[in-house]
């Protein structure tokens, strides 16, 4: 034997999963919403789509290149993903300038001033629209269009039930069911088919790449809690698949980076997305509770690893 | 307003260091390890119920009687300040246990705008003395909940890699506007 | 001790400036700087009473027993306070409504009873008087910063001034609780940024 | 008027009562504490800000004399505070001559070859664990710096793949000799001048495989040494920096270089400097 | 024993020498602040009930923080209700001019804690400028989009609860009006 | 399949690549001209040499003596004579190793001698002879079997398991010695359970060898008290605890050894050998050794005489194919890198695994992405990405709190990992501070 041998620390094989691998079959989940959405409002959605991925892939290819000078991981594309999520939470009505600052934003701020990928501790695309959401409110949250060619200004299910001041504003509006399942209501680009994102969840769920612990924990106690105080298994329906509790479940409070890593913690923060989305929206300022609620337990994430790490196997159980 | 409102205002929808900036540099400083953060916001809980108590009396026995409502700022911080360093001496002495618990971080205290700023608010909401307690209690665990939640993340942060201009305070402060962010979710609150 | 009093100047000016290097006074610097303005004002506010309590401080070092320092600093600082106080309420109500709360509690600000223990109360009352006025414009100066950016892009003007009409939209949370603290952090980290490239890492 | 004297009979009865009560309390709860704090206490600002990330002024002196906070540690008193309190730390750590680190290995990436080709953690502790590191020699610095990142100083770096210890910025700490896994790092004199900077135990033939400028314990340099201040211990040679003159004629004497290496360091330099010369002429 | 009873009176002789330059000072300052105070209540009554000349207050009537009578020369001519509105960022105190006419002649935001740029705006003409004139008779409603009957009120954008607390404590002081005062 | 699977919590799932050797019959490897004989081949105190240089040497004769109880003697593999005593580098590290030149005459020592009336010798002898025969684990750690069948009073022992379930991908010694030899493998099971008067005996297979599990049941089918358990196929079900819990349901505590639940397990080659030694006496000499890989001509399943060097086992398959990059002793989940092929086959070398310059180089490691992968992988359920992430930041203290010390270095982890982080290797590190720390204080 000639050549020198290469040696290193066992194990000496890998799995074909890398980081770009799950963030593609994220982006794959998320497609068929996304289309939804280009469908359902036209080619506004398409140039907010794309600003955003542009800004975002951008932003961190200036800030790792240039003023960072470390090794460039737009390959990875989790900005795409990033970029793709915030838009999904832009109403289609946002003039341009929105989808780059929140890109910019997400990325610059959230993301690369921790480290990137794995060191931020909160949810870069959720962080973003929370940003604009306080700076622009009227834009991000004043001005609903539904969907159609003769987009006309309106209010989006859950702002119809906060203002009108009831559930029965909903079919007053001539909103049902079918229309929330589908996506033919009025809300943020990527968040009205509550079916595709269901559908996409299922892929994630299939590929291995989330687990089932976030999602049911977080969708099942908003339902319980809806069902304690009473409501109509109607309305449960339709506080499940309105606003952006789809999207926020499977593809937004799931985000690895910014939840927790420990089984028991995944519930939890499931639990506690449920509880903030509900109190949110039934005492809160805003219709809609899936930011802040998931925000909120971002914060809290880091304590909920801390304190649920899991019991060692064959560790004798404290007396 | 139903106490039950005062505290949840307290402690979420006007949290005193995200959204009140009351307490900041204990805050940014004590809160670089959960335990330290426990540590000193068992030591402010223990003051600010301490000096509301205090500067009430104060209020009504002394500054109010006598017309004195200017020498409010000198009065409150000169009791508070001793009445922390008295404490502080005590815990010292008395149990050694506790003093590392909690005594340590009581000097920080003194000159802690919550404290002061949470004594005056006080007297300016012209609460009764049951809704004074409530308030202070939901102050003092809105800033141990703002601290230990900081201190969570801030322990996590150190296991990245982050670049080294943000080292240290930049990060903390960006952690705490996000933090910030995410509190704005509880603002504009109905409850009773 | 010999100081050079252009060096004590410019040490609270610059090189140990309260806000950027120090991060003291976090509360005010945070609260208050919603615009420029009030910004400065809080500073000149801080400033004044920088310097009188650094004077009679340094006048009375000699007879302040050590272990009523505390106490007797504090009631020092306080007075200055008040008088400070009261004379906004009487004559510049505007400002005392805005900066409310955070006038009483400059008593409580740690750069005053930090500079009064680690300068007035071991140096001459020259010294410390230069000393509280670089500190005090330090702390002023990076106050007004802050408020000038936060005004900038929280409501479009400078002092008042609008500079940023027409299609800007200005972005509210600027001048919220989050903006302080990112537009603060993003400013010492670009301190930093530079510091560091100085020393070339 | 009558306000005013409510003012004073109010307020300096609460400065009355305080000031009795505070000195009461001085007195009945004092606690010792360890004078050398008082002084690093006495050194700080007291602003007692806890920007340090220690519970107030006093936490942040207790941890300094502990050693868990860095001497520049007070953010508030600056260059300053640090110079005062590195003074206080530095009375009790006082010794007779000051000692600084070298690393005892010369086996540069030119000198010394690779046994395989390292795949994994880029630290010197975790390349050891395999197959005791890619080093030929088992004994020789690896360069993946461990002790640069211990040192706070900045005083080590990685010159052709094996660490150097800058003396004048080293400081004594030690922490790089509790880092290198393979403890190579010695505790020198700073006025030391001559050195055998190789460890290498094994016999001189199995040295030689390895490493062109390793010890061979070919004895040479302990015949020559006109004081006896050189000695063969487990095959290598070691000075008695005590006896050493720094006459340097054992540097001279040793066939491989091992011993005070510069001059063959420079040699090589040298030798590099006119091949690229005459590499740049031909061109 | 020597030593304590020094300290305190060391801390004694400066919190006096404090209280009298503190005393001094105040009985500078606190004429002027009393003055200052006044004008500012005083114009901002004058502002909602432009036909009064003269105010004073009345006690005992529930609901609204303060009230004042109006009068020009000897007759009332209206009264201003300082209300207190549950807001956006917390509470937020107005004053309601109503003219004996049984007309809302005006209000004025004294205190508030919303949102610059959005409930802030609040203060600004353009809104509060909407509740002149409206009568006293029928409930003022908060609508999102131009006003189409008298007694409507357009939101202010993007502040939809400010709007509605202020309107809420307009109509409690239109009721204490026809209730109480009229 | 109608039967229940055993399996635990956690695991993963990587490729087999089995099919180049599972279904090579075993053959007999050429006997080597020279063998270097490491004095250490297990865990516990290294041997003495009892030969000297000149000596002249037969199969099966002594040649390191154990002194300590934890321990097992060293038998020469040849015959010849010894021509060097010295260190030379052996497949963990340099260590004291007999350099035996074979005169070709295979003569075996007088002592070997098979055991008269084995099923009737009472368990001391039996015992005795196990540890005469120098035997070893040939599973993995290589732990001396007499100490595990001499457990203490106070823990008495219960059920016997053999481990067949060989769940490193690549090696199929194991399945191939459970298909061509079933009895020997019983016999050797039924010799424990003699040792160790216990009535129950499991054995585990991976239900990826279904031929290995018939062979299997078809011995042991007069045999009571010994069942076959089929277990799912996953990633790391060999190691003995986690077999434990498949085949009996218990849990050993963190920290013990399995006799804590009554049970010993052992390798099925390790049985093998005991049924060798006591039923024809022979000692630990050879053992089946997996060469495969990338980068070797033809993949074999050989019985290979300790002490041969890798190089001539590696020739006698036909040499390199192409350049390796990498070998290893072992398979790729736990082996051990090798820098060079200059090394012998010892007791533990179940396989010999050459990789190929495309298989050697691993990704590039990123940034952990948090994804918890690591977290659900862990058959101990830790949190392999906060210990790797002190132990690399040098918080040894806190990757101690997480439990580095429970890692049983399985890489799983590591493997599933899509960031592709070094975490074995970082708490692997963290668990050596941590010892050297323990040690010192
Ligand atoms: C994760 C997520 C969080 C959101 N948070 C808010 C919010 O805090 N406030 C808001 O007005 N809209 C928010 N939106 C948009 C709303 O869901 C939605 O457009 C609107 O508020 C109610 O519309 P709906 O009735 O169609 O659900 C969010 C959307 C998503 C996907
Ligand atoms: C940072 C922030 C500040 C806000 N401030 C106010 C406010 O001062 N007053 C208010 O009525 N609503 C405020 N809102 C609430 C939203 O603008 C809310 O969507 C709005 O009140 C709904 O009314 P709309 O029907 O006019 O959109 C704020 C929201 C955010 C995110
Ligand atoms: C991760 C891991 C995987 C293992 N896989 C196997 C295996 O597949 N087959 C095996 O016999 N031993 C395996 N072992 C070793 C067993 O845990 C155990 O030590 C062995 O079965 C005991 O038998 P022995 O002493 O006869 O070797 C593994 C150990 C670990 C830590
Ligand atoms: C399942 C999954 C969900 C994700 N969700 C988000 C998300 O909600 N927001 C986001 O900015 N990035 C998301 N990402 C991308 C990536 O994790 C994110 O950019 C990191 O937070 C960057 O450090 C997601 C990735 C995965 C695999
Ligand atoms: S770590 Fe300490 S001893 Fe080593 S080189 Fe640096 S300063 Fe010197
Ligand atoms: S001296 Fe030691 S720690 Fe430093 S690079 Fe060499 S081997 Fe590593
Ligand atoms: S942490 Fe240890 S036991 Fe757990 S999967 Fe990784 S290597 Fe295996
Ligand atoms: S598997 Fe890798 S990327 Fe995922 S959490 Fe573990 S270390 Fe991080
Ligand atoms: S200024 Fe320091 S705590 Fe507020």
């Amino acid at each position: 034997m000639k050549n020198k041998l290469i040696a290193s620390s066992s194990p000496h094989i890998r799995s074909k999963e890398t980081t770009s691998s799950v963030m593609r079959d994220v982006l794959i989940a998320l497609a068929p919403a996304a289309l939804a959405g280009i469908y359902f409002f036209g080619f506004g959605a398409v140039k907010i789509y794309l600003l955003a991925i542009i800004s975002a892939v951008a932003t961190e290819y200036i800030i790792q290149k240039y003023i960072l000078k470390t090794t460039v991981t737009i390959g990875d594309l989790s900005a795409v993903v990033t970029a793709v999520l915030l838009s999904m939470t832009l109403p289609v009505t946002a003039p341009w300038w929105i989808p780059v600052i929140g890109a910019a934003f997400a990325i610059g701020i959230v993301k690369q001033a921790f480290g990137g990928i794995g060191s931020n501790f909160m949810n870069p695309a959720l962080a973003a629209r929370a940003f604009m959401v306080a700076s622009w409110p009227v834009i991000m949250t004043g001005s609903w269009v539904t969907p159609g060619v003769d987009a006309v200004s309106t209010a989006t299910p859950l702002g119809l039930i906060k203002e009108g001041g009831g559930f029965g504003a909903l079919s007053e509006a001539g909103v049902n069911l079918t229309d929330l399942l589908i996506g033919n209501v009025a809300g943020c680009l990527g968040e009205t088919s509550a079916l595709l994102l269901i559908l996409g969840g299922l892929y994630l769920l299939w590929k291995n790449v989330i687990s089932w612990r976030i999602p049911v924990a977080y969708i099942g106690t908003v339902g319980v809690l809806y069902l304690i105080t009473g409501a109509a298994t109607s309305e449960i329906l339709v506080q499940l698949a309105a606003g952006g509790l789809m999207l926020g479940a499977f593809f937004m409070a799931t985000d690895y980076v910014s939840s927790p890593v420990t089984p028991k913690g995944r519930i939890i923060f499931g639990i506690g997305c449920g509880v903030l989305t509900f109190v949110i929206r039934k005492f809160g300022g805003y219709p809609e509770g899936v930011l802040y609620s998931i925000l909120l337990m971002n914060v809290v994430s880091p304590l909920i690893d801390r304190y649920t790490t899991p019991k060692v196997f064959g560790e004798v159980k404290q007396a | 307003m139903s106490l039950f409102a005062i505290f949840i205002s307290a402690l979420f929808v006007n949290n005193f260091v995200l959204s009140r900036f009351l307490g900041i540099c204990p805050f940014l400083g004590v809160s670089k390890k959960v335990e330290t953060s426990v540590g000193m916001s068992m030591a402010v809980t223990f003051v600010m119920l301490l000096a509301s108590l205090i500067t009430y009396m104060l209020q009504i026995l002394v500054l109010d009687k006598f017309g004195l409502g200017y020498l409010q700022t000198i009065m409150f911080i000169l009791v508070i300040a001793s009445l922390v360093q008295l404490v502080e001496m005590f815990v010292k002495k008395a149990s050694p246990t506790l003093y590392e618990a909690l005594g340590v971080y009581l000097p920080l205290i003194t000159t802690n705008c919550a404290v002061l700023g949470l004594a005056i608010l006080n007297i300016q909401s012209q609460f009764n003395l049951i809704e004074l307690v409530v308030n202070s209690v939901g102050a003092a665990l809105g800033f141990s909940m703002a601290i230990i939640l900081f201190a969570g993340i801030r322990e996590r942060l150190e296991l990245s890699n982050m670049p080294r201009a943000m080292e240290g305070f930049p990060i903390a402060l960006i952690t705490a506007g996000l933090m910030a962010m995410a509190f704005l979710g509880f603002a504009g609150f109905s409850i009773g | 001790m010999e100081k050079n009093l252009g060096q004590v100047f410019k040490n609270g000016l610059v090189d140990e400036n309260p806000t950027f290097v120090q991060l003291l006074g976090m509360c005010p610097t945070l609260a208050v700087t919603t615009s420029a303005i009030n910004g400065l004002a809080m500073g000149l506010a801080t400033t004044i009473v920088l310097v009188g309590s650094n004077l009679v401080i340094s006048a009375m070092r000699n007879i302040i027993p050590d272990k009523i320092r505390i106490p007797a600093f504090i009631v020092i600082i306080a007075t200055f306070v008040t008088i400070i106080e009261m004379f906004m309420h009487a004559y510049a109500i505007d400002l005392y409504a805005s900066l409310g709360l955070f006038i009483p509690l400059i008593v409580v600000n740690c750069i005053i009873l930090g500079r009064a223990e680690s300068f007035a109360s071991k140096n001459a009352a020259p010294a410390s008087i230069v000393d509280g006025l670089g500190m005090g414009l330090g702390f002023a100066g990076a106050l007004m910063i802050l408020g000038s950016i936060r005004e900038l892009l929280g409501v479009g003007s400078i002092f008042g001034f609008t500079i940023l009409g027409g299609a800007f939209k200005p972005a509210i949370m600027m001048i919220l609780p989050p903006g302080a603290f990112l537009t603060l952090g993003l400013l010492i980290a670009l301190y930093q940024h530079s510091k560091n490239r100085k020393e070339g890492r | 008027m009558n306000l005013i004297i409510n003012a004073i009979i109010a307020l300096g009865a609460v400065g009355l009562f305080f000031g009795l009560l505070l000195s009461i309390a001085s007195k009945a709860f004092a606690v010792k504490v360890d004078p050398k704090e008082t002084l690093v206490r006495a050194a700080v600002p007291g602003a007692n800000c806890g920007a340090c990330g220690f519970p107030g002024c006093d936490g942040f002196s207790k941890a300094v004399i502990a050693g868990i906070a860095p001497v520049n540690g007070c953010p508030v008193g600056g260059a300053a505070t640090a110079a005062k309190i590195a003074e206080v730390m530095g009375v009790a750590a006082g010794d007779s001559e000051k000692q600084v680190a070298r690393v005892a290995c010369n086996g540069t990436s030119e000198s010394a070859i690779d046994k395989y080709e390292y795949y994994g953690v880029e630290t010197c502790k975790a390349a050891t664990a395999i197959q005791k590191g890619p080093k030929a020699c088992e004994f020789g610095c690896m360069g993946y710096g461990d002790c640069v990142t211990a040192c706070a100083f900045g005083a080590i770096h990685i010159v052709d793949g094996i660490a150097k210890v800058d003396p004048d910025k080293c400081t004594g700490c030690k922490a790089c000799v509790k880092a290198c896994p393979k403890n190579i790092i010695d505790m020198v004199p700073v006025t030391q001048k001559v050195f055998v900077d190789c460890k290498n135990l094994d016999k001189g033939k199995a040295v030689k495989e390895v490493c062109q400028v390793g010890c061979i314990a070919c004895t040479l340099c302990v015949k020559a040494c006109p004081f006896d201040a050189i000695h063969m211990v487990d095959g290598v040679a070691k000075i008695d920096y005590e006896a050493c003159k720094n006459c340097k004629i054992c540097a001279k004497k040793c066939p491989t270089g091992a011993i005070f290496p510069q001059l063959r360091l420079k040699e090589l330099a040298d030798k590099k400097a006119a091949a690229e010369a005459a590499k740049a002429q031909e061109a | 024993m020597k030593e304590t009873i020094k300290l305190g009176f060391t801390l004694f002789l400066f919190t006096a020498i404090s209280a009298l330059i503190l005393a001094y000072s105040n009985g500078v300052t606190a004429p002027e602040i009393v003055k200052v105070e006044e004008e500012i209540n005083n114009q901002a009554r004058m502002e909602i009930l432009p036909s009064a000349d003269a105010f004073e207050l009345l006690e005992g009537i529930d609901g609204a923080k303060e009230v004042y009578k109006g009068t020009a020369g000897e007759e009332i001519v209206g009264y201003t209700l300082t209300m207190v509105a549950s807001g956006y960022g917390g509470n937020m105190e107005l004053a309601v001019g109503i003219s004996n006419d049984g007309m809302v002649s005006g209000i004025k935001i004294i205190k508030h804690t919303e949102t610059p740029g959005l409930g802030a705006n609040a203060i600004l003409p353009a809104f509060y400028d909407q509740y002149q004139g409206k009568s006293t008779e029928s409930v003022i409603e908060v609508v999102k989009t131009p006003p189409t009957s008298d007694n409507e009120i357009q939101a202010i954008t993007g502040a939809t609860i400010t709007s509605r607390a202020v309107t809420k404590a307009v109509n409690e002081a239109r009721e204490i009006y026809t209730s109480a005062l009229q | 399949m109608g039967e229940k699977l055993f399996t635990f919590s956690g695991g993963i799932h990587p490729p087999h690549f089995k099919k180049q050797t599972e279904k090579l019959t075993l053959e007999n490897a050429e006997l080597p001209k020279m063998v270097t004989i490491p004095l250490q081949q297990h865990i516990g105190a290294p041997c003495q040499p009892v030969v000297a240089v000149g000596d002249l040497v037969k199969v099966g004769q002594v040649i390191g003596r154990a002194e300590a109880f934890v321990s097992a003697p060293i038998h020469s593999s040849v015959s010849g004579s010894v021509k060097k005593i010295g260190k030379f580098q052996a497949p963990g590290g340099a260590t004291t190793c007999v350099v035996i030149e074979a005169d070709g005459e295979d003569a075996w020592d007088e002592s070997v001698q098979p055991t008269k009336d084995w099923l009737q010798a009472d368990a001391k002898d039996l015992l005795r002879i196990v540890k005469e025969a120098g035997i070893t684990g040939m599973g993995g750690a290589s732990f001396p079997t007499h100490v595990k069948l001499s457990p203490p009073k106070d823990k008495p022992i219960d059920v016997v398991i053999l481990n067949g379930a060989e769940c490193e991908p690549y090696l199929t010694a194991d399945h191939r010695l459970m298909l061509e030899m079933p009895e020997k493998v019983v016999t050797g099971l039924k010799i424990m359970m003699r040792i160790l008067g216990v009535t129950t005996g499991y054995i585990g297979i991976e239900n990826n060898k279904m031929d290995a599990v018939a062979a299997m049941q078809r011995a042991v089918a007069d045999e009571p008290g010994i069942e076959v358990r089929v277990m799912q196929v996953k990633y790391p079900q060999g190691d003995e605890k986690r077999l434990i819990n498949a085949t009996t349901g218990r849990v050993v505590p963190a920290g013990a050894l399995p006799m804590e639940v009554g049970a010993v397990v052992s390798n099925v080659g390790t049985a093998a050998a005991i049924a060798t030694a006591v039923v024809e006496g022979k000692p630990v000499v050879e053992r089946i050794v997996t060469i495969t890989g990338s980068a070797v001509e033809v993949p074999k399943n050989l019985v290979v005489r300790i002490g041969t060097q890798f190089s001539e086992v590696i020739e006698q398959c036909g040499g390199y194919k192409g350049t390796p990059s990498k070998l290893l002793m072992g398979g790729p989940m736990m082996g051990l890198a090798q820098y060079t092929d200059q090394v012998p086959v010892i007791k533990g070398t179940s396989g010999i695994l050459i990789l190929s310059e495309e298989d050697a180089r691993l990704p590039e490691p990123s940034a952990c992405i948090r994804c918890g992968k690591c977290v659900d992988a862990c058959p101990i359920h830790l949190l392999p990405l906060f210990i790797s992430r002190y132990s690399l930041n040098g918080d040894y203290e806190a990757a101690e709190k997480y439990r580095a010390m429970d890692c049983i270095e399985c890489g799983s982890c590591s493997f599933v990992c899509p960031a592709k982080r070094p975490l074995v290797e970082a708490i692997r590190l963290s668990k050596r501070e941590i010892i050297a720390k323990r040690r010192k204080s």
